[in-house]
């Protein structure tokens, strides 16, 4: 188990390393000089050079790379080309409000969906189970933001009940904070719940076909009892496995519900730094995203040994 | 020449390596075959019994040029298969075929039964009227030509197995090598499909090696049987003579452990097989 | 014993067609239907802006209405159905040309080189679709293009997966055997057993993927990153009607609807075609 | 009713199950005394499977069970188990009537502890306390030959041989002394050392326990070993039934004499000349494909136009006799429903 | 405020009318004077900008939030009548030879680090701009500057190389700026300056905050606290104003939505900018578009007012030429290419043109993105073919468009003000149009009188659009919404600041 754990960390480091150069690599061949957009429009081309040289960009891509790398390592990416700002603090207070974000409307997601999606495995030869399993259909179906849009419209706008939009730092405004934290989240979970739920069903409507909940009834636990007992565990693996990979996508994926709610979070300032071409707080939030992904699949995969014993001796 | 065994094996060992458990000790290795020595003259029909997990499967492998050893000879009709890379064991392919255990799997259930037997022959490239060919087959194996036409799933068990048995004959191979191929059938079927290979080896004249754990077939179909165990061959004898005396402690547990309708009608119960009492006591 | 007696009455043929199938087959073929029609009829000329009054709701002449730049919204519901299904496809299709050769390549090569191509394929779905198309965008600009190459990349690891673990289970079955001993080579196994039975698979996951292509083309669309003015595009139209949805819902509320439609259909074909290739739940 | 109706443990009386187009068993009648070991026999898709989860109400969704169903033992037989609610058959579950399941592999839970899946048997039934449970639990293992049991109840199922894993779903069936155990081919999946000693260990888990036993296999020699008594299934009906030995040397329905030809492939005198083997023409029908009246007549080369209708139950000659220890319907307990007998046409 | 000051004797500098215009300005203003509660306002505004430094980053942010604000010039231009007026100069002289400038400071300034505001300052911000410390383009406005010297504390010399007409309006902008000398180690971060408004706090990605300035020589502001609140859409800025999360909607970037406010209590104000929208055509050798008769061509296709109805909701204002109408020399020139699309059609079929492939890449802006679709629909409509490629603005579209001159036709709003000369002065510029001529008289306008200056740049404009240089789509809008209550908005866009100072509740 100890071994498998240190291979998938490894597998992790070795994955951080790949991918940082492919961010890197991918930043260089970016059209769009930094300097050139820093200096505007009728900058002379020795300007231009000049601030190149101040911002680094002169050196050999490998001095760079090294560079960054360092910064990343030392939590200290350095600072950014125009605004002068130190990215790290930056990234830091954004990946914050991100992860507020991403993490309510996961739990939110999660209670919802996990007693719904049960639900909907268990009675899925039932009316109320057919009609479920087709509403979280029809909830997969609807775009994130245009949830977002009309809950704006419908509860900041015409009832006027929360804010439309923006952010508040829970320490100093814990009240703000919340009823801004709302309609993001609820919009961010009703999608993520309705595709968990559809998981969490299949997931399951597996297990209920396995033969030890078979055993299990055999022993004289009644269905439910049964399914409690001894088949979520087992459905956990599945659902586990998607939990994972729609928070990494969600680190991401919030971007458009911080767009609509105007929420400064990690999304939207890599969407702002790529409009500005501030290359360095361009790949260095990639990379913050990327290895939070990677370590989510890391996570989740120390997480299939804690739930499957399978898993923890060395052949699968 | 004629008088080269059809298979020989000489100190055939096969090792597989397991993931690493710990950071010392070095990789578990299993050894699924080890030393396995054995001489199968043609014509002959070759038993190999064992147990789940002896070996039977990846010695048969190793036989068909499917799998490597990790050291010994393996030699077919005289010819080595253990140094020639897969490309080159065309002749082998032709001389030696397979039927396997599981009527289902054995089929691949997208082409139609013309394209499964006739694959033998489109992959080592032999020329001629397939369609012909597998009309031929089918007809051989007891099953109608309009056959051809109709996809795996579309037979029950036995005729699947028919199938396969059509596919193997149809480079007209020298040896037929069987692995487990009645035990995942119905008693009733599975004589349908013992009779069709007695009538085929016998028939064809071909040598057939035959594994299966289920010792009551073996004895039925096989002159020869060889006992695994843990990758080894703990016996090798005469069928009649390995039931009636078995020499190995194992082959006579095993033996023992047999249930047969006659010996239990006769009064043996479940405590005496487990307790290998045999049916004469 | 197995049930090799039931043979003769299995098989995906004999199977019957379920609801979700046939209700998502009918909205992908609806969906389908009117980008073809596009290319035949259309109401105006597509994209074109029309001497007409803005902001019609549905009427005769506009049979949905007209939007602020007086162009026809039926008009260019059907075009960006062309979009959406174009954008669908060159995904998918990236996605599975390149997803599936991979994973049976991870599948049948046990050693390094499998464990290579997975491991490169896990460093790559931690790159989101719209991570990738932010990061392309500023490549190149967003375009239509550039959401297709980013979603089809995005979407690569989940085709290998898949098809690495059908092949994985395919290599398992006999008849792969049987086809490596009667002398097939590895490509011919990969082309003639391995590739038709993963197909359905593949095709599920096609139709499943199709789905979040056209929810991740919207969001692109959203966030400037997708189709561009000029062309039609349902997550465009979304995207612009923002600003009159309160006084003209309609313009939201429309394509809204063809975009959550047509990602139900795919999903519901998905899961359908699932559940009719899925011999476990047929004897249930 | 007879007096030794009392002494049945199951009564089993024109049961049919079907699903809604397709009827799958068809007035499946047959009684299994105390401390009686009663065999099932018949190819795959024969309906043994659906009989015994008929009996424990676990049939699948979508199945529907019709007749009449008593189990006594523990409780007195006053109630159709068809009619219980499933709280109720719950309750019986696992303590009056226990069942062990053909596939080792897949019967446990993989992620629960193996010593904690037998405890969980006798919690569920108050049968034990948790210490009690726990005790009891390796006690059990110990019982059905497991090596080291105090440390086996701590490995999970994955760690433990096919062989192994049987005999803790043994143990969790035999945990509550259940008055009823079945067992769907437990050793199937197993080798024939292995499974002589599963054999053995049901056989003395029941005798110790003067427990009633379904014993359902394919295999003939498995049943002439471990029952005295077989039923002899096909298309969903219990075409054959009487003791062991009368049935195997002398079958009377030509399914079971087909069946006992082509599995004895040794031959009354050891091996077998090589000489084809008596084989049963065609392959067992897909369910509701079976023909009216006689189910095998579509194989059956004895088959006559008096086969369309369905034969009925003729008692084997001298079954009045055996009457004694075979509880219930009477007639039923040893005959066969074939209008050509074996035996008779000859 | 700083043009609450401008009906004071500023008639030295500028031409006349200013003082009628002035008391309009102090009148309306009237109520900042009151002096100053503890409220706060939100403004509501797109863009953030990406630092505090107008020196070394450019963009029209910067300046919108700091200049005028935070920090203040020597003259200001008043937003009602386009002219010049005092600021930090109470009064300024010009030399016969209209070389030498002689600004006469306002006493008893001080920045906001406590340090007071001396010639000494001014010499040294101007000095600064003509330095390396400058980086941006548009510092080379005072490249015409020989020589800055302080007289003495409140008197400062500016001399310059040869007379030019544009030097004083460049020091309103935002390279007038007066630094502190010691306040310009940080300008990315702090903001140091003598205007109504200190800067407070950045929230990166939401908001700016400035404080009043309680040192102010000037009027104090009616607002504590402003609050420039950024959103990345317009929508978002809308909903922002619906809920009450702001107060002013600082500039409406999507007209079409005005019509939510209008049913509400809300203000709208609407009034008129210096941003051309150019619909800009590469003439460069070799591109279709170097056909002058296929420029006309164009020009005649687009029927200029049912674009600005479609596009913008007809907010705006119709120009023919390179010149806002708050410039004074304005001519109506919206006349020169009347719609007319048979004549577009005889245009592109003498030339040989017809099913002319153009591609229009536009920035993603939503004015541009508007009209890209408008102006495609009409140049079709002629017969031409187009192709809309929209880039990423700024980085994607200065690399392509501005820089490669790859492309057909592009729009882009250009807001500088007085920028005809900039935009149109040279043929590397990605106009590409900068012929002899024009740039002869761009530069006898800079040179020569102030009468010159006005024939000749009216000239200049006649010639850029007779010529066809680029179509000229309409003029933005200043459109902004805000509280009922709120007084004191900036009517006219006509500076790159967005002047707080008059701004009140009441
Ligand atoms: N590819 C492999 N990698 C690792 N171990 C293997 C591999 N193939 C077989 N083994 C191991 O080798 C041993 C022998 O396996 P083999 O399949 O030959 O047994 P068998 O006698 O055919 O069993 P069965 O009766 O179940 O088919 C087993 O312990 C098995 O786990
Ligand atoms: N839920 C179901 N719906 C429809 N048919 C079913 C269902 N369950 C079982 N059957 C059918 O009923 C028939 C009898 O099944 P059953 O499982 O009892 O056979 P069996 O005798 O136990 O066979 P095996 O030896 O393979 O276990 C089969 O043909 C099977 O296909
Ligand atoms: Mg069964
Ligand atoms: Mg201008």
């Amino acid at each position: 188990m100890v071994l498998r754990l240190l291979h998938r960390a490894m597998v992790f480091v070795l994955s951080v390393l790949a991918a940082s150069v492919l961010v890197f690599a991918f930043m260089r061949v970016l059209p769009g000089d930094p300097a050139r957009v820093a200096l505007g429009i009728n900058a002379s081309d020795d300007a231009v050079a000049a601030l190149r040289e101040q911002f680094g960009l002169d050196r050999p891509v490998v001095v760079q790379y090294l560079d960054w790398m360092r910064g990343m390592l030392t939590l200290d990416p350095g600072i950014e080309f125009i605004s002068k700002a130190a990215i790290g603090p930056q990234i830091a207070d954004r990946l914050q409000v991100t992860l507020i974000l991403v993490t309510t409307s996961m739990v939110l997601a999660v209670l919802v969906a996990v007693p719904v999606g049960i639900w909907m495995a268990v009675r899925h030869r039932h009316v109320d189970g057919v009609v479920m399993s087709a509403a979280s259909q029809v909830g997969v179906a609807i775009p994130a933001f245009l949830a977002g849009i009309v809950l704006i419209s419908v509860f900041a706008v015409r009832l006027g009940w929360v804010p439309s939009g923006g952010w508040a730092v829970p320490a100093q405004d814990p009240v703000g904070f919340l009823q801004r934290l709302v309609l993001p989240s609820v919009a961010l979970a009703g999608v993520q719940a309705a595709v968990l739920a559809r998981y969490v069903r299949s997931a399951v409507l597996d297990v209920l076909r396995e033969d030890y909940l078979r055993t299990a009834r055999a022993k004289g636990l009644r269905p439910v009892q049964a399914l409690w007992r001894h088949g979520l565990r087992n459905a956990a693996v599945p659902v586990v496995t998607v939990l994972g990979l729609q928070l990494a996508t969600l680190l991401v994926g919030a971007v458009v519900i911080e767009r609509v709610f105007v929420i400064p979070g990690l999304g939207s300032l890599l969407l702002d730094s790529v409009a500005q071409r501030e290359i360095l707080t361009v790949q260095t939030v990639v990379m913050v995203l990327v290895v939070a992904t990677l370590l989510i699949t890391f996570l989740v995969d120390a997480l299939y040994l804690v739930i499957d014993p399978r898993l923890r001796t060395g052949s699968r | 020449m004629t008088d080269t065994p059809a298979i020989e094996l000489r100190e055939v060992c096969r090792d597989f390596r397991r993931p690493r458990t710990s950071l010392r000790e070095a990789p578990p290795v299993v050894r699924a075959v080890r030393d396995v020595s054995l001489t199968i003259g043609r014509g002959e029909r070759f038993g190999i019994v064992g147990e789940s997990g002896s070996g039977k499967s990846t010695l048969l492998r190793l036989l068909c040029g499917l799998d490597r050893p990790t050291s010994g000879e393996i030699l077919v009709e005289g010819r080595s298969i253990g140094d020639q890379p897969a490309r080159r064991l065309g002749w082998l392919r032709r001389r030696l075929q397979l039927v396997f255990q599981d009527p289902m799997s054995s089929l691949d259930p997208r082409l139609r039964v013309h394209d499964i037997i006739a694959e033998p022959l489109v992959s080592q490239g032999i020329g001629g009227d397939h369609a012909d060919r597998v009309g031929e087959l089918l007809e051989q194996v007891g099953l109608d030509r309009e056959a051809a036409r109709r996809y795996p799933h579309q037979f029950s068990g036995g005729q699947r197995q028919r199938i396969s048995v059509a596919r193997a004959l149809a480079p007209d191979p020298d040896i037929l090598v069987m692995d487990e191929p009645v035990s995942a059938l119905d008693v009733s079927v599975r004589a349908q499909v013992l009779n069709l290979v007695d009538e085929i080896v016998d028939g064809l004249d071909l040598t057939l090696v035959f594994v299966s754990h289920d010792l009551s077939v073996v004895r039925h179909v096989c002159d020869r049987v060889a006992v695994m165990r843990a990758g080894e061959v703990v016996e090798t004898g005469e069928t009649e003579r390995l039931f009636a005396e078995p020499r190995h402690d194992y082959t006579a547990s095993l033996v023992a452990a047999i249930p047969d309708l006659h010996t239990a009608l006769a009064g043996r119960t479940a405590q005496d097989l487990a307790r290998g009492v045999g049916p004469t006591s | 014993m197995t049930d090799a007696g039931q043979a003769p009455a299995g098989g995906s043929r004999g199977r019957r067609l379920n609801p979700s199938l046939l209700v998502g087959g009918a909205i992908v073929a609806l969906v389908v239907g009117l980008a073809l029609l596009s290319y035949v009829w259309t109401p105006y000329a597509p994209m074109r802006v029309l001497p007409v009054e803005p902001y019609q709701t549905p009427n005769v002449e506009h049979w949905l209405g007209t939007d602020r730049l007086r162009r026809d919204v039926l008009t260019q519901i059907l075009v960006g159905a062309r979009t959406t299904l174009f954008v669908g496809f060159v995904a998918v299709g990236v996605a599975a040309l390149v997803g599936v050769p991979l994973g049976i390549l991870a599948a049948m090569s046990p050693g390094w080189l499998g464990q290579l191509v997975m491991r490169s394929n896990d460093v790559l779905l931690a790159f989101p679709a719209l991570l990738l198309a932010i990061m392309f965008a500023a490549l190149y600009g967003g375009s239509t293009r550039v959401a297709m190459i980013a979603i089809g990349i995005a979407t690569i690891p989940a085709f290998a997966r898949i098809t690495r673990s059908g092949a994985l289970g395919v290599m398992r079955t006999e008849y792969v055997v049987a086809a490596r001993s009667a002398g097939r080579s590895p490509l011919g196994i990969a082309v003639r057993h391995v590739m038709p039975n993963v197909a359905g698979l593949v095709i599920v996951q096609a139709s499943v993927s199709f789905a979040i292509a056209i929810l991740a083309e919207a969001a692109l669309a959203y966030l400037g990153l997708g189709t561009p003015t000029g062309q039609a595009s349902w997550g465009r139209m979304l995207y612009e009607a923002q600003t009159t949805l309160r006084s003209a819902p309609h313009l939201a509320l429309i394509p809204g609807a063809a975009i959550a439609l047509s990602v139900l259909g795919f999903n519901l074909f998905g899961d359908g075609l699932r559940d009719w290739l899925d011999p476990r739940l047929e004897d249930r | 009713m007879s007096g030794a109706g009392d002494r049945a443990v199951l009564a089993v009386e024109g049961l049919d199950v079907g699903t809604g187009h397709t009827p799958l068993l068809h007035d499946v009648s047959f009684a299994i005394g105390r401390g009686e070991r009663v065999g099932l026999i018949g190819e795959s898709g024969s309906g043994k499977s659906l009989t015994a989860l008929a009996v424990m109400g676990l049939l699948g969704e979508g199945l529907h069970a019709r007749g009449d169903v008593r189990l006594s033992g523990r409780t007195p037989a006053t109630r159709n188990l068809l009619d219980v609610g499933e709280r109720e058959m719950a309750r019986l579950r696992g303590d009056a009537v226990s069942m062990v399941f053909q596939e080792p592999m897949t019967a446990l839970n993989p992620t629960m502890r193996v010593g904690a899946q037998v405890a969980e048997v006798m919690r569920i039934h108050g049968t034990r306390d948790k210490a009690g449970a726990r005790v009891r639990a390796v006690e059990l293992l110990d019982q059905v030959g497991l090596p080291d049991p105090a440390h086996l109840a701590r490995s999970y199922p994955h760690e433990l041989s096919g062989g192994q894993r049987q005999r803790v779903v043994l143990a969790i069936a035999l945990a509550n002394d259940p008055a009823l155990l079945i067992c769907d081919e437990p050793t199937t999946a197993l080798d024939v050392t292995v499974q002589a000693t599963v054999l053995d260990l049901v056989v003395r888990g029941v005798q110790e326990r003067d427990a009633a036993m379904l014993f359902i296999t394919h295999d003939l020699a498995v049943v002439a070993t471990v029952c005295e008594r077989v039923l002899v299934m096909y298309g969903g009906r219990i075409v054959e039934a009487g003791p062991v030995g009368e049935v195997f040397t002398d079958p009377r329905h030509r399914y079971t004499q087909g069946l006992v030809g082509a599995s004895d492939l040794a031959g009354e005198q050891g091996r077998r000349g090589r000489g084809a083997l008596p084989t049963i023409p065609g392959t067992v029908p897909p369910a509701g494909r079976f023909p009216d009246g006689c189910v095998f007549r579509s194989r059956c080369g004895h088959a006559t136009e008096e086969c369309a209708t369905l034969p009925g139950w003729t008692a084997r000659a001298g079954a009045e006799e055996q009457q004694g220890s075979v509880p219930g319907e009477a007639g039923r307990a040893a005959g066969y429903a074939c209008f050509h007998p074996a035996g008779d046409a000859a | 405020g700083t043009s609450g000051s401008a009906g004071d004797g500023s008639e030295e500098g500028s031409g006349g009318g200013g003082s009628e215009e002035g008391d309009g300005d102090a009148g309306q203003t009237g109520g900042s004077a009151s002096g100053g509660s503890d409220e706060t306002v939100r403004v509501g505004l797109v863009a953030e900008p990406a630092s505090l430094d107008f020196t070394t980053t450019d963009g029209a942010a910067i300046p919108q939030l700091l200049l005028d604000n935070v920090y203040e010039t020597l003259v200001t231009v008043d937003v009602e009548t386009g002219e010049i007026v005092p600021a930090l100069a109470t009064d300024w002289e010009v030399s016969e030879d209209r070389l030498t400038y002689t600004f006469t400071l306002e006493e008893g300034v001080t920045f906001s680090d406590g340090s007071e505001f001396t010639a000494e300052d001014a010499a040294f911000s101007l000095e600064r701009v003509s330095s390396d410390a400058w980086t941006i383009s548009l510092a080379a406005q005072l490249d015409v500057v020989e020589s800055v010297e302080a007289v003495d504390d409140t008197t400062l010399e500016v001399t310059l190389a040869q007379p030019s007409n544009s030097f004083l309006y460049a020091l309103t902008t935002r390279v007038g700026a007066m630094f502190d000398t010691e306040g310009v180690d940080d300008l990315a971060d702090e903001a140091i300056g003598t205007g109504p408004y200190t800067f407070e706090s950045w929230d990166r990605g939401s908001m700016v905050t400035l404080e009043r300035n309680p040192d102010y020589h000037g009027d104090a502001p009616y607002f504590a606290t402003v609050e420039m609140r950024y959103f990345q859409d317009a929508n978002a800025l809308n909903n922002a104003m619906l809920t009450d999360a702001i107060d002013v909607v600082g500039t409406v970037q999507a007209p079409e939505s005005l019509a939510e406010f209008e049913e509400g209590d809300f203000q709208i104000v609407e009034g008129t900018t210096n941003g051309e929208v150019v619909l800009s055509m590469n003439q460069q050798e070799g591109n279709p578009l170097a056909d002058p008769a296929l420029r006309e061509a164009v020009r005649h296709a687009i029927d200029h007012q049912s674009l600005l109805d479609t596009c913008w909701a007809g907010r705006g204002e119709l120009i023919g030429s390179m010149v806002p109408p708050t410039d004074p020399w304005y001519e109506d020139r919206t006349g020169d290419f009347p719609f007319d699309p048979a004549r577009a059609e005889e245009l592109i079929a003498e030339a040989g043109a017809e099913g002319t492939e153009l591609r229009l890449r536009i920035p993603t802006l939503p004015y541009a993105v508007s009209c890209g679709t408008v102006v495609e629909s009409m140049l079709e409509d002629v017969g031409l073919e187009v192709t809309i490629d929209e880039l990423e603005f700024p980085a994607a579209w200065l690399e392509t468009v501005f820089t490669n001159k790859d492309f057909d036709m592009s729009i882009v709003a250009h807001v500088e003000p007085r920028d005809m000369a900039n935009v149109f002065g040279s043929p590397d510029y990605y106009t590409t149009y900068g012929t002899e001529e024009i740039q002869t008289l761009f530069e006898e306008a800079d040179t020569g009188t102030e009468e010159e200056q006005v024939t000749k740049l009216q000239e200049a404009a006649a010639l850029i659009s007779e010529e066809a240089a680029a179509d000229f789509l309409f003029l933005l809008p200043n459109l902004m919404v805000a509280d009922p209550d709120i007084t004191g908005l900036p009517t006219n866009a006509i500076k790159e600041s967005f002047d707080l100072g008059d701004l009140a509740r009441g």
